[in-house]
C-alpha cells in the first residue's frame, strides 16, 4: 500500500534521512521505533509531505506521492496522527472531529455519521463535545487526534508518537485503542519510542538508527532483539565481537 | 451649565462615540480575521475602509447607482483589491520575514492611499445617508438614522461573522488554520486558500465599515492609515484574534475618543485612541480579553 | 545522590519544578554538579532535559525551586548576568550569528569580559584599541583550541553544520565560563565528527571548565561522561556513572518502554 | 500441495523488490557497523551503505565474498552479533583450509526451520507425513536443518542420519516413512538395497523424496521416481548462506525456487564477474537479506546454474534457479563434501617428502560416488614389494580420508600414465555421469 | 574602520568635497547644492536608523517623530527665548534622547509588527502635538522667525558654508558609527539582530543595547532637526509626519539596510528623486514611494550596495597568531 523507497531526506543541512526504505502492506500495523534523532518523525514528514525528500521515492497505492501538498495526501487517504497531538485547541471537540473529516465536507451526511461513530468509540469525547479541545485531558486529546485522523476515513493511519508525554496508564490506553484499530483491518504505521508497546501490537516493524534502518522484522521477533536496545542505549548494550 | 444638559451631553458622546467605535471594531475585526490566518498585521487594513467609502461614493456619484448596490459593488472592489493584494504580493513575500512583511504591507498602505489620491483627488466624498429623516432625538441627543445603520450593519457583520466561524466548515477550517496551520494541513484544510479567503473577507468588512460610515463622516484619501491605527488599537487593546473583545474594545476606543473631544480638546481625539494602543501595547499586549498564556506563545 | 558534596558542588538544583500552562516540564528536580565533571542528561524526548538547560541559563524562570551556582542563587537573573556569572551554553538547534565570520561569533561572546560602550568605542577612546585587540587575540586563541582557525573569516552561516556546532561551542568557552551547558552538540554529526566533538568535550574538562550535555547519541555519552543524569518524564530517574546507568533497569525500562 | 508461507511465496515481485530493498538496507548498515571485515571491503571501493545503496541495483557495486575470505575469518570474525546471542554454530564440512565456521541467532533459526518448512512444502510434506531424515546430522547444517524445519511443519520426523543402509529400509517399513530426504545418490543406493532386501517398494509408504547434497541429473530423478514411487524434488542450500531452505523445487519439478525473500541471488561469469542475463549460466551468487549471526554479502557459491524468470504454476513468485550444473572452482563436492584437489597434493607429499604426480577422479560406483586418487608412481614410490606399497597406499588412504572425512580408493599408476593437458596434469576428473 | 571603508570614504569624502564647486559651474543645477544640504541633513536621521533598524533589527516608524522633537525645541527655544542655536541644539538634542529613553523601556520590548505599531503610533502622537499646541508650536501653521546659524560669531548664510558645514557634521558622524559597528558594540548590535536568544546567551545585555541605540537614532534625528530648523527657518508640523517617517525608512531600505554607506546613497539618491524629480509628478509621488518600498521590500531586501559586485577578496581582519591555551 504504502512503499518507500531509499529516501534521503535533509533538515536545513541535517541529513536526516540516509536512505530510509520500508513498506506497509493493507491492513498490517507496521511499527517503526528508534531513539530520539533516529529519523522516525523526518519519516513521518517525509510520507505526509510536510518536507520533500532529497532522494527516494515514496508510492501510495502505486502512485508516488512525493512532493505532493500535505492536504493533497490527506486526500489520497493517509491521515496523521502528529506528534504531541496537535489538536485545534481553541476549538470545540466537535469542530475538531469536524476539520478531521474537511475533504469530505460536501458529504454531510457521512460526517455525521463517521462524528457519531467517533463518539460511540470514545464516549468520553460525547461528553466533552462541547468544550474546546485545549481543555481536555492528555489521554483524551489524544484520543481526539486519532478520531480526527479517522474522520477523513484514510486507508493509512499514521501515528507518530501517540505515548509521548502521557502517563504509563493512559499509554497502556492508548495501546489498547491502536490495537483495536488494528483489529478492526485497518492499515496503520505506529512510530514509537515506546519499542515495546509498539511492537507488541505491530505485525513488523523497523528498527531506525541515525536516519538508518538496521533491523527489521516481525512485530514480536524484534522484540527480543538485542539491537533493539542498542539502537536505545547505545554500543554498551551490545558489544560486537570485533567492534 | 446645568445636571440636565450635562447629562445631554455625556449621552450625545456616549452615541457618537459608540458610533465610531464600532467602527473601529469593524477594522479591528479585519485585522483578527488575517492576522488568525496568518500571523501577519496588515497595515493595509485601513485602506480598505478608505477604498469602501470612496468607490461607494463612486459607484453612486457616476454610475447613480442606489446606495444600497452600491455598499455591496464597494464591497466586492474591494474585495477584489484584498485578493490581489494576497494574490500576487503577501503569498511571495511570506518566507521573507517579519520586517519585510511589515514593510511590504507598509508600502501597499501607502500606494492605494497614492492610487486614492490620483483618482479621486484630496477632496472628501461624502454618500446620502442610506434612509432619509433628521436625527432622532433621544433624552435631548441626537442620533442619525445613519448611526443606526452603523450599528445595524456592524451586527450585521459581527453576527455573519459568527455564524461563519462558528458554524460553516470553511470558517471552522479558516479558525483551525489559525489555531495550528500545520494541523490544519494535515487534516487537508488547503492553508493557502484560507489565507487567501481571511484577505479577502477582512477586505470586505473594511469596506464595509468604510461605506456606512461615509454619509456621516464623509471620506477622503488619506483616512486609512489614522483608522487602520485606532483599529488596531481595538485589535489589540481586545485581544488580538478575538472578536468579542475587538467589539467592546472598539467601543472602549470610541467612547474615550468622544469624551475627550466633548471635554478635554477635539484636537486631541485622535492622539487618545493611540495613547490607549500604546498602554496596551506597553502593559497588555495580550489584551483585555486575550489569554496570557495563548499570547505567550504567539509571535510579537 | 551525593548531598554531601554539598559544598563542593558547581551547580545546584535544589527542587526545580517548570510548568507551562497544564503541562510540567520539570518536576521536583534536585541535583548536584560537581566540579570538573563531564555531566551528562539524557532521557527520552519530553523527559524536561532542555527546559532543565534553559532553566540553568535563565532563559526560562522555573515555576518554583532554586539553582544556585557556587552557593549564589542565580535564577532569576537574566540571561546575561548568569553569563557574566560564569555559565555558558550551546543550542540544540544551531544559534549562530550566520551573518557574522568565525572569528566575529567568538569576538562577540568576549562581550562579558570587555567594557567599552557606545561612547568608548564610537570615539576611539585610548582603552578600547588595547581591549578590541585583546578581544581579537583571545578570540583567535578559542578559534585554535577548537581547531576551527582556518576558518576564522568565513561567514558563520556558510560553515557546514559539524563546524557549526565546534564553533558554537568555541563561543560558549570564549565567555571564559566556569560551566558549560551543550545541548545536543552531536545532533546532526557524523560518526567521524562525533568522535572530534567528544576529544573536544574532553579538553574542554581539561581546561578545568565543568561540562554538562544533553545528548542522544549513546555511544558518546558513554564514553565520555563521568557521570549521568537521567531525566524521565521532568523527575529524576537514576543518576550514576555510564555503567551504572547502562544497566540500570528503570533507564532500560524508560527507554524501551513498558512491558 | 499447501504453500507454507503464501503471504511472501507468492508476492508480487513489485513488493518482492521493496522486501529486498528495505532488508538489504538493514543487513548493509548492520554488517557495515558490525563486521570489520565488510567495513573494510566497503571503505575500499568507497561505499556508504547509507548514501549509497538507493536500488537493489546498487548492490552490484560490492565486491564478492569468498569461500577463502569465510575461512580467513576463523572461526568468529565475520560474525554480526556477539557470540552470547548465537545459539548455535555449524561449521562446513571438512576442505583443506580452515573450516568456514557460520552461526545463528535464535532468531535465525526460526527463520532457517520456517525455509525449510516453505521447501518441504513445497516437495510435498504435510503435517500428516512421517519423515525420514536421511542426511548427515552433526556439524554439518543438513540433518538438523532439515530437521528444524520438519518439526515446524509439524511432520513426525525420523532423524535416521547417513548410512546403515539396512537399518534405514527397515525403518522404512516399520516406521512407514513417507517422505525420504536424503542425496540423489544415497536415494538409489537405497532403491538398491530394497531390491537386494527383496523389499517391494509399492509396498513401502513412501511418497515424497526431497533429495539434496550434490550435482546430480534429470535421469536420475527418473530413476529414483521409478524404483522407488516417489515424486523427487531438487533442492539446493549452502552452509554459508544458510544450510538447507535456500532454494527449492516445487512438484512442478522445473527449477528450485530461490527464497527470495532472503536471499537475494545473482548469477555472474565466474571468470569476468559479469552478471548474467535470467537464463544465462554462471556461478550463483547469493547475499543474505535477514541473517543477523553470520550475513554474508554477495557470497561466491561456486555453484554454476541459471536462473528461471517465467512464471511457475505453482503460484509461487520467487525466481528459479535450474540444476545446479557442476562446482565452478577446484573445490570438488563428492559426496556432499567439498574437497580441493590442490590439498591433497599436500598431503600425498606429508607422506613421502615429495609432491608425487597424482589426478583425483569422481567415479559413480553403481549409485555411490567415489572418489579416486591415481598417484603415478616413481622411484621413490616404486616398491618391489607389495607388502610395503600396500602400507604406503593404507597410509596414504588414512591420512586423506582424516583429513577430507571419506575414504579415497588409491591407485598407483604407471609413471606418465596420467592424462597431461599442455604437459600438466589435470587435478580432478569427473567421472559420474556427466551432465548434459 | 577598515580598508574597504578608508577607500570608500576617501571616494566619497572626495565627491562630497568638489560636488559644489562642480555644480555650481552650471547654472541649471546650481540648486542642487541646496538639495544636498537636505540629503546631508536627512542622511544623519538615515544613519540614526540603519544603526537601529540595519544592526540592530529594530524596526521604528517614529524617526519623524525624533527629526521633530529635536527642529522644534531648537526652533522654540531660539525664537520664542532667543537662544543661541548652537546652545539650543543640546537642548533639543538631549529633549530627544530622553523622550526616546522613556518611550523606548517599554516599547522595546516589543517585537516585530507590535513595535512597528508602537512606534507608528508614538510617531503619529508626536505629530498630533506638534499640531496642537498652537502656544508653542504654532500649530498648523507652523513656527517663523527662526534664526540662521551662525559659526565663529558670522552667520552661515551662504549655501556652500551650509553645504560644508552639514556635510561635515555627517561625516564625523559617519565616523561614529563606523567606529561602534567595527567594534564590540557593533558586534552586539549585530548579534541582536542575528539572534536575540543567543545574543542574550553570550551575555550581551540585549535590552540595554536596544534602548542606547534607539536613543542614538534619536540623538541623530535631533541633531538633524536642529539643523534642518536653522536651515529653513521656519517648522511646520506637516515635515514630520508618517509619511516621514516612512520616508526615512524607504531611504535606509533603498540603500542597504546592513551598509551605513547605503543609507547615505539611498537619502541622497531619494532626497533627489523627492525634491527634485518627482516633482514631475507631484500627485504620482506617494504612489512612487510605495511603489519603490514595495519593489525593494520584496526583490532588493539588500538594497542598492547589495547590487554592487562585493569588493574584490574577502575582508581580512588581521589575525594575531594565536598562542596556547584559552586566554
Amino acid at each position: 500500500m504504502l512503499k518507500v523507497k531509499s529516501v534521503h531526506t535533509y533538515y536545513g543541512n541535517i541529513h536526516a534521512l540516509k536512505g530510509v526504505s520500508l513498506h506497509v502492506r493493507p491492513g498490517e500495523t507496521v511499527a517503526l521505533i528508534g531513539a530520539n534523532g533516529a529519523g522516525k518523525s523526518t519519516i513521518v514528514n517525509t510520507i505526509c509531505g510536510q518536507i520533500k525528500p532529497l532522494k527516494g521515492r515514496i508510492e501510495f497505492q502505486g502512485q508516488p506521492i512525493e512532493g505532493l501538498a500535505p492536504e493533497e495526501i490527506v486526500r489520497r487517504g493517509i491521515a496523521l496522527v502528529p506528534e504531541g497531538r496537535q489538536i485545534f485547541a481553541t476549538l470545540t471537540v466537535e469542530s475538531n472531529l469536524e476539520m478531521g473529516g474537511f475533504v469530505h465536507r460536501n458529504n454531510h451526511r457521512q460526517v455525521r455519521e463517521d462524528m457519531t461513530r467517533m463518539y460511540d468509540r470514545f464516549p468520553i469525547l460525547r461528553q466533552r463535545s462541547r468544550q474546546l479541545a485545549g481543555t481536555l485531558s492528555g489521554g483524551e486529546q489524544q484520543m481526539l487526534a486519532i478520531s480526527r485522523a479517522l474522520m477523513s476515513r484514510p486507508q493509512l493511519l499514521v501515528l507518530d508518537e501517540p505515548s509521548m508525554g502521557l502517563a504509563p496508564l493512559i499509554v497502556r490506553e492508548i495501546f489498547s485503542i491502536i490495537e483495536e484499530l488494528r483489529r478492526e483491518g485497518r492499515t496503520i504505521l505506529l512510530i514509537e519510542q515506546n519499542a515495546r508497546a509498539a511492537l507488541q501490537i505491530a505485525d513488523r516493524g523497523y528498527v531506525l538508527e541515525t536516519g538508518k534502518v538496521v533491523l527489521q522484522g516481525e512485530g514480536n521477533t524484534l522484540l527480543e532483539h538485542r539491537e533493539v536496545q542498542r539502537a536505545y542505549l547505545g554500543k554498551g548494550a551490545g558489544q560486537i565481537v570485533d567492534a | 451649565m446645568t445636571e440636565h444638559t450635562l447629562a445631554m451631553d455625556i449621552l450625545q458622546y456616549t452615541i457618537s462615540g459608540l458610533t465610531v467605535g464600532v467602527i473601529y471594531a469593524m477594522v479591528a475585526l479585519g485585522y483578527n480575521i488575517i492576522y488568525n490566518v496568518t500571523e501577519i498585521i496588515n497595515f493595509a487594513q485601513g485602506e480598505f475602509v478608505m477604498l469602501g467609502g470612496l468607490f461607494a461614493a463612486f459607484f453612486v456619484g457616476t454610475f447613480g447607482m442606489p446606495i444600497h448596490f452600491a455598499f455591496f459593488s464597494a464591497v466586492f472592489t474591494t474585495a477584489c483589491v484584498g485578493l490581489i493584494m494576497e494574490r500576487f504580493v503577501i503569498r511571495r513575500a511570506r518566507n521573507t520575514g517579519v520586517l519585510s512583511l511589515i514593510i511590504i504591507t507598509i508600502a501597499i498602505s501607502i500606494m492605494l492611499k497614492g492610487s486614492a489620491m490620483l483618482w479621486w483627488g484630496k477632496d472628501p466624498y461624502s454618500l446620502p445617508p442610506f434612509s432619509s429623516g433628521g436625527p432622532i432625538m433621544i433624552g435631548g441627543a441626537a442620533l442619525q438614522p445613519q448611526a443606526l445603520w452603523i450599528f445595524g450593519v456592524s451586527a450585521l457583520v459581527v453576527l455573519l461573522l459568527t455564524l461563519f466561524f462558528r458554524r460553516s466548515v470553511y470558517g471552522k477550517a479558516m479558525l483551525a488554520c489559525a489555531d495550528n496551520p500545520g494541523a490544519a494541513r494535515m487534516v487537508g484544510i488547503p492553508v493557502r486558500q484560507m489565507v487567501l479567503l481571511s484577505f479577502i473577507l477582512s477586505a470586505a468588512i473594511g469596506a464595509a465599515a468604510g461605506v456606512v460610515i461615509t454619509p456621516i463622516s464623509m471620506m477622503e484619501y488619506d483616512r486609512g492609515a489614522m483608522l487602520g491605527l485606532k483599529g488596531f488599537g481595538a485589535a489589540v487593546l481586545g485581544g488580538l484574534g478575538q472578536f468579542f473583545g475587538a467589539l467592546v474594545a472598539g467601543a472602549i476606543l470610541g467612547l474615550a475618543e468622544s469624551f475627550c473631544a466633548g471635554y478635554l480638546s477635539s484636537g486631541y481625539k485622535d492622539a487618545v485612541a493611540l495613547v490607549l494602543l500604546l498602554l496596551a501595547l506597553f502593559f497588555k499586549p495580550e489584551g483585555i480579553f486575550g489569554s496570557g498564556e495563548a499570547a505567550k506563545l504567539k509571535k510579537f | 545522590m551525593d548531598s554531601h558534596d554539598f559544598g563542593k558542588a558547581i551547580l545546584e538544583l535544589e527542587d526545580i519544578t517548570m510548568q507551562f500552562g497544564g503541562i510540567t516540564a520539570l518536576q521536583g528536580v534536585t541535583y548536584q554538579v560537581p566540579p570538573d565533571v563531564i555531566q551528562a542528561v539524557i532521557g527520552p524526548n519530553g523527559a524536561g532535559k532542555t527546559t532543565l538547560f534553559h532553566c540553568i541559563s535563565g532563559l526560562l524562570q522555573p515555576t518554583s525551586g532554586c539553582v544556585r551556582m557556587n552557593g549564589h542563587r542565580i535564577n532569576g537573573l537574566p540571561p546575561h548576568r548568569i553569563t557574566a556569572l560564569g555559565i555558558a551554553r550551546t543550542f540544540q538547534h544551531v544559534a549562530l550569528f550566520k551573518s557574522m565570520t568565525v572569528l566575529e561569533n567568538v569576538m562577540l561572546a568576549r562581550h562579558p569580559r570587555t567594557h567599552s560602550g557606545f561612547l568608548a568605542t564610537g570615539f576611539r577612546l585610548p582603552g578600547m584599541r588595547s581591549e578590541e585587540k585583546q578581544i581579537r587575540e583571545s578570540a583567535a586563541c578559542f578559534l585554535d583550541f577548537v581547531g576551527l582557525e582556518d576558518d576564522a573569516h568565513l561567514e558563520a552561516g556558510t560553515l557546514p553544520l559539524g563546524k557549526q556546532k565546534i564553533l558554537e561551542i568555541a563561543r560558549a568557552l570564549a565567555t571564559e565560563p566556569r560551566l558549560v551547558l551543550l545541548d545536543e552538540p552531536a545532533g546532526g554529526l557524523n560518526m567521524r565528527e562525533t568522535e572530534e566533538l567528544g576529544e573536544l568535550i574532553r579538553r574542554i574538562r581539561e581546561k578545568g571548565t565543568t561540562v554538562m550535555l544533553v545528548e542522544h547519541d549513546m555511544n558518546l555519552i558513554m564514553e565520555i561522561s563521568d557521570r549521568i543524569l537521567v531525566l524521565h518524564y521532568g523527575r529524576h530517574l537514576a543518576t550514576g556513572t555510564p555503567v551504572e546507568i547502562k544497566d540500570h533497569p528503570a533507564v532500560i525500562e524508560a527507554y524501551l518502554g513498558e512491558g | 500441495m499447501p504453500i507454507w508461507e503464501p503471504d511472501k511465496e507468492c508476492m508480487s515481485r513489485d513488493e518482492l523488490q521493496q522486501f529486498q530493498l528495505e532488508r538489504l538496507q538493514a543487513t548493509l548498515n548492520r554488517v557495515y557497523r558490525n563486521v570489520s571485515f565488510y567495513r573494510r571491503r566497503f571503505k575500499e571501493c568507497d561505499f556508504h551503505p547509507e548514501n549509497d545503496l538507493t536500488e537493489l541495483k546498487d548492490l552490484q557495486r560490492l565486491p564478492f565474498t569468498t569461500s577463502l575470505d569465510v575461512s580467513d575469518s576463523y572461526p568468529y570474525d565475520m560474525f554480526a552479533v556477539p557470540l552470547r546471542e548465537v545459539v548455535r554454530v555449524h561449521s562446513s564440512s571438512g576442505t583443506m583450509t580452515n573450516p568456514r565456521v557460520v552461526g545463528y541467532t535464535r532468531q535465525d533459526l526460526r527463520t532457517w526451520s520456517s525455509l525449510v518448512a516453505r521447501i518441504l512444502s513445497a516437495g510435498g510434506v504435510t503435517q500428516d507425513d512421517v519423515i525420514q531424515v536421511a542426511f548427515a546430522y552433526g556439524l554439518m547444517t543438513g540433518g538438523l536443518g532439515i530437521h528444524y524445519g520438519a518439526e515446524r511443519i509439524g511432520a513426525s520426523v525420523l532423524p535416521t542420519s547417513v548410512g546403515r543402509t539396512e537399518r534405514q529400509v527397515k525403518i522404512m517399513q516399520d516406521f512407514r516413512s513417507t517422505v525420504l530426504v536424503s542425496t540423489p545418490s544415497y536415494a538409489l543406493v537405497i532403491a538398491d538395497k530394497l531390491d537386494e532386501m527383496k523389499v517391494d517398494p509399492k509396498r513401502l509408504s513412501l511418497r515424497y523424496c526431497i533429495c539434496a547434497g550434490e550435482p546430480w541429473t534429470e535421469d536420475m530423478r527418473r530413476e529414483i521416481e521409478e524404483r522407488l514411487y516417489v515424486k523427487v524434488t531438487d533442492n539446493y542450500g549452502i552452509s554459508e548462506v544458510m544450510g538447507p531452505g535456500v532454494a527449492g523445487e516445487c512438484l512442478e519439478q522445473n527449477g528450485m525456487h530461490i527464497q527470495e525473500d532472503q536471499f537475494h541471488a545473482e548469477i555472474i561469469d565466474p571468470g569476468t564477474g559479469r552478471i548474467l542475463e535470467p537464463g544465462e549460466e554462471g556461478e550463483l551468487v547469493i547475499t543474505t537479506l535477514t541473517k543477523e549471526a553470520f550475513p554474508v554479502i554477495r557470497y561466491r557459491t561456486g555453484d554454476l546454474c541459471r536462473i528461471l524468470t517465467e512464471p511457475c504454476p505453482c503460484g509461487r513468485t520467487f525466481h528459479r534457479i535450474g540444476r545446479i550444473l557442476r562446482r565452478c572452482d577446484d573445490v570438488v563436492v563428492i559426496k556432499g563434501i567439498n574437497i580441493i584437489p590442490e590439498r591433497i597434493g599436500d598431503i600425498l607429499e606429508q607422506i613421502k617428502g615429495e609432491r608425487p604426480v597424482y589426478q583425483l577422479v569422481a567415479v559413480r560406483d553403481g549409485h555411490k560416488d567415489q572418489l579416486e586418487i591415481r598417484v603415478e608412481v616413481t622411484e621413490q614410490f616404486f616398491y618391489d614389494k607389495m607388502r610395503e606399497q600396500r602400507t604406503l597406499v593404507d597410509g596414504m588412504r588414512t591420512k586423506v580420508a582424516n583429513f577430507i572425512g571419506i575414504t579415497p580408493r588409491i591407485k598407483l599408476v604407471e609413471k606418465g600414465s596420467l592424462v597431461r593437458q599442455d604437459g600438466v596434469v589435470r587435478l580432478f576428473v569427473d567421472c559420474r555421469n556427466p551432465v548434459r | 574602520m577598515n580598508r574597504k571603508d578608508w577607500l570608500l570614504f576617501l571616494g566619497v569624502g572626495l565627491f562630497i568635497g568638489v560636488f559644489p564647486l562642480v555644480v555650481l559651474q552650471f547654472k541649471a543645477v546650481s540648486h542642487y547644492v541646496d538639495v544636498m544640504i537636505f540629503a546631508g541633513i536627512f542622511s544623519l536621521v538615515c544613519l540614526g536608523l540603519s544603526m537601529l533598524m540595519g544592526f540592530a533589527g529594530q524596526i521604528s516608524m517614529a524617526q519623524a517623530a525624533f527629526f521633530g522633537i529635536g527642529a522644534y525645541a531648537s526652533g522654540i527655544l531660539t525664537s520664542r527665548f532667543g537662544l543661541n542655536p548652537w546652545a539650543a541644539m543640546p537642548v533639543g538634542v538631549a529633549l530627544s534622547a530622553s523622550v526616546a529613553w522613556l518611550i523606548g523601556i517599554p516599547t522595546l520590548r516589543l517585537k516585530g509588527h507590535y513595535l512597528a505599531m508602537a512606534t507608528l503610533g508614538f510617531g503619529v502622537i508626536v505629530h498630533i502635538i506638534l499640531g496642537e499646541e498652537v502656544e508653542w508650536t504654532g500649530g498648523p501653521s507652523g513656527l517663523v522667525d527662526i534664526p540662521g546659524l551662525s559659526l565663529f560669531g558670522r552667520p552661515v548664510t551662504n549655501d556652500v558654508h551650509w553645504y560644508y558645514l552639514v556635510w561635515g557634521i555627517v561625516f564625523l558622524a559617519l565616523v561614529f558609527c563606523l567606529h561602534v559597528i567595527h567594534s564590540r558594540v557593533g558586534r552586539a548590535l549585530r548579534a541582536i539582530h542575528e539572534e536575540e536568544t543567543a545574543a542574550e546567551a553570550m551575555g550581551v545585555p540585549t535590552a540595554r543595547f536596544k534602548l542606547q541605540v534607539f536613543v542614538l537614532s534619536a540623538v541623530f534625528a535631533a541633531v538633524a532637526g536642529s539643523l534642518y530648523t536653522h536651515y529653513v527657518t521656519c517648522l511646520n508640523p506637516g515635515s514630520f509626519n508618517l509619511m516621514w517617517s516612512i520616508r526615512f525608512l524607504l531611504m535606509v531600505m533603498v540603500g542597504g539596510m546592513r551598509s551605513l554607506w547605503g543609507a547615505i546613497m539611498g537619502t541622497v539618491l531619494l532626497t533627489f528623486v523627492g525634491n527634485e524629480w518627482l516633482q514631475v509628478f507631484a500627485d504620482f509621488e506617494v504612489l512612487i514611494y510605495g511603489a519603490i518600498l514595495l519593489v525593494v521590500a520584496m526583490f532588493f531586501p539588500g538594497g542598492l550596495v547589495s547590487l554592487v559586485p562585493r569588493w574584490p577578496g574577502p575582508r581580512k581582519d588581521p589575525i594575531p597568531a594565536a598562542s596556547d591555551g584559552g586566554s
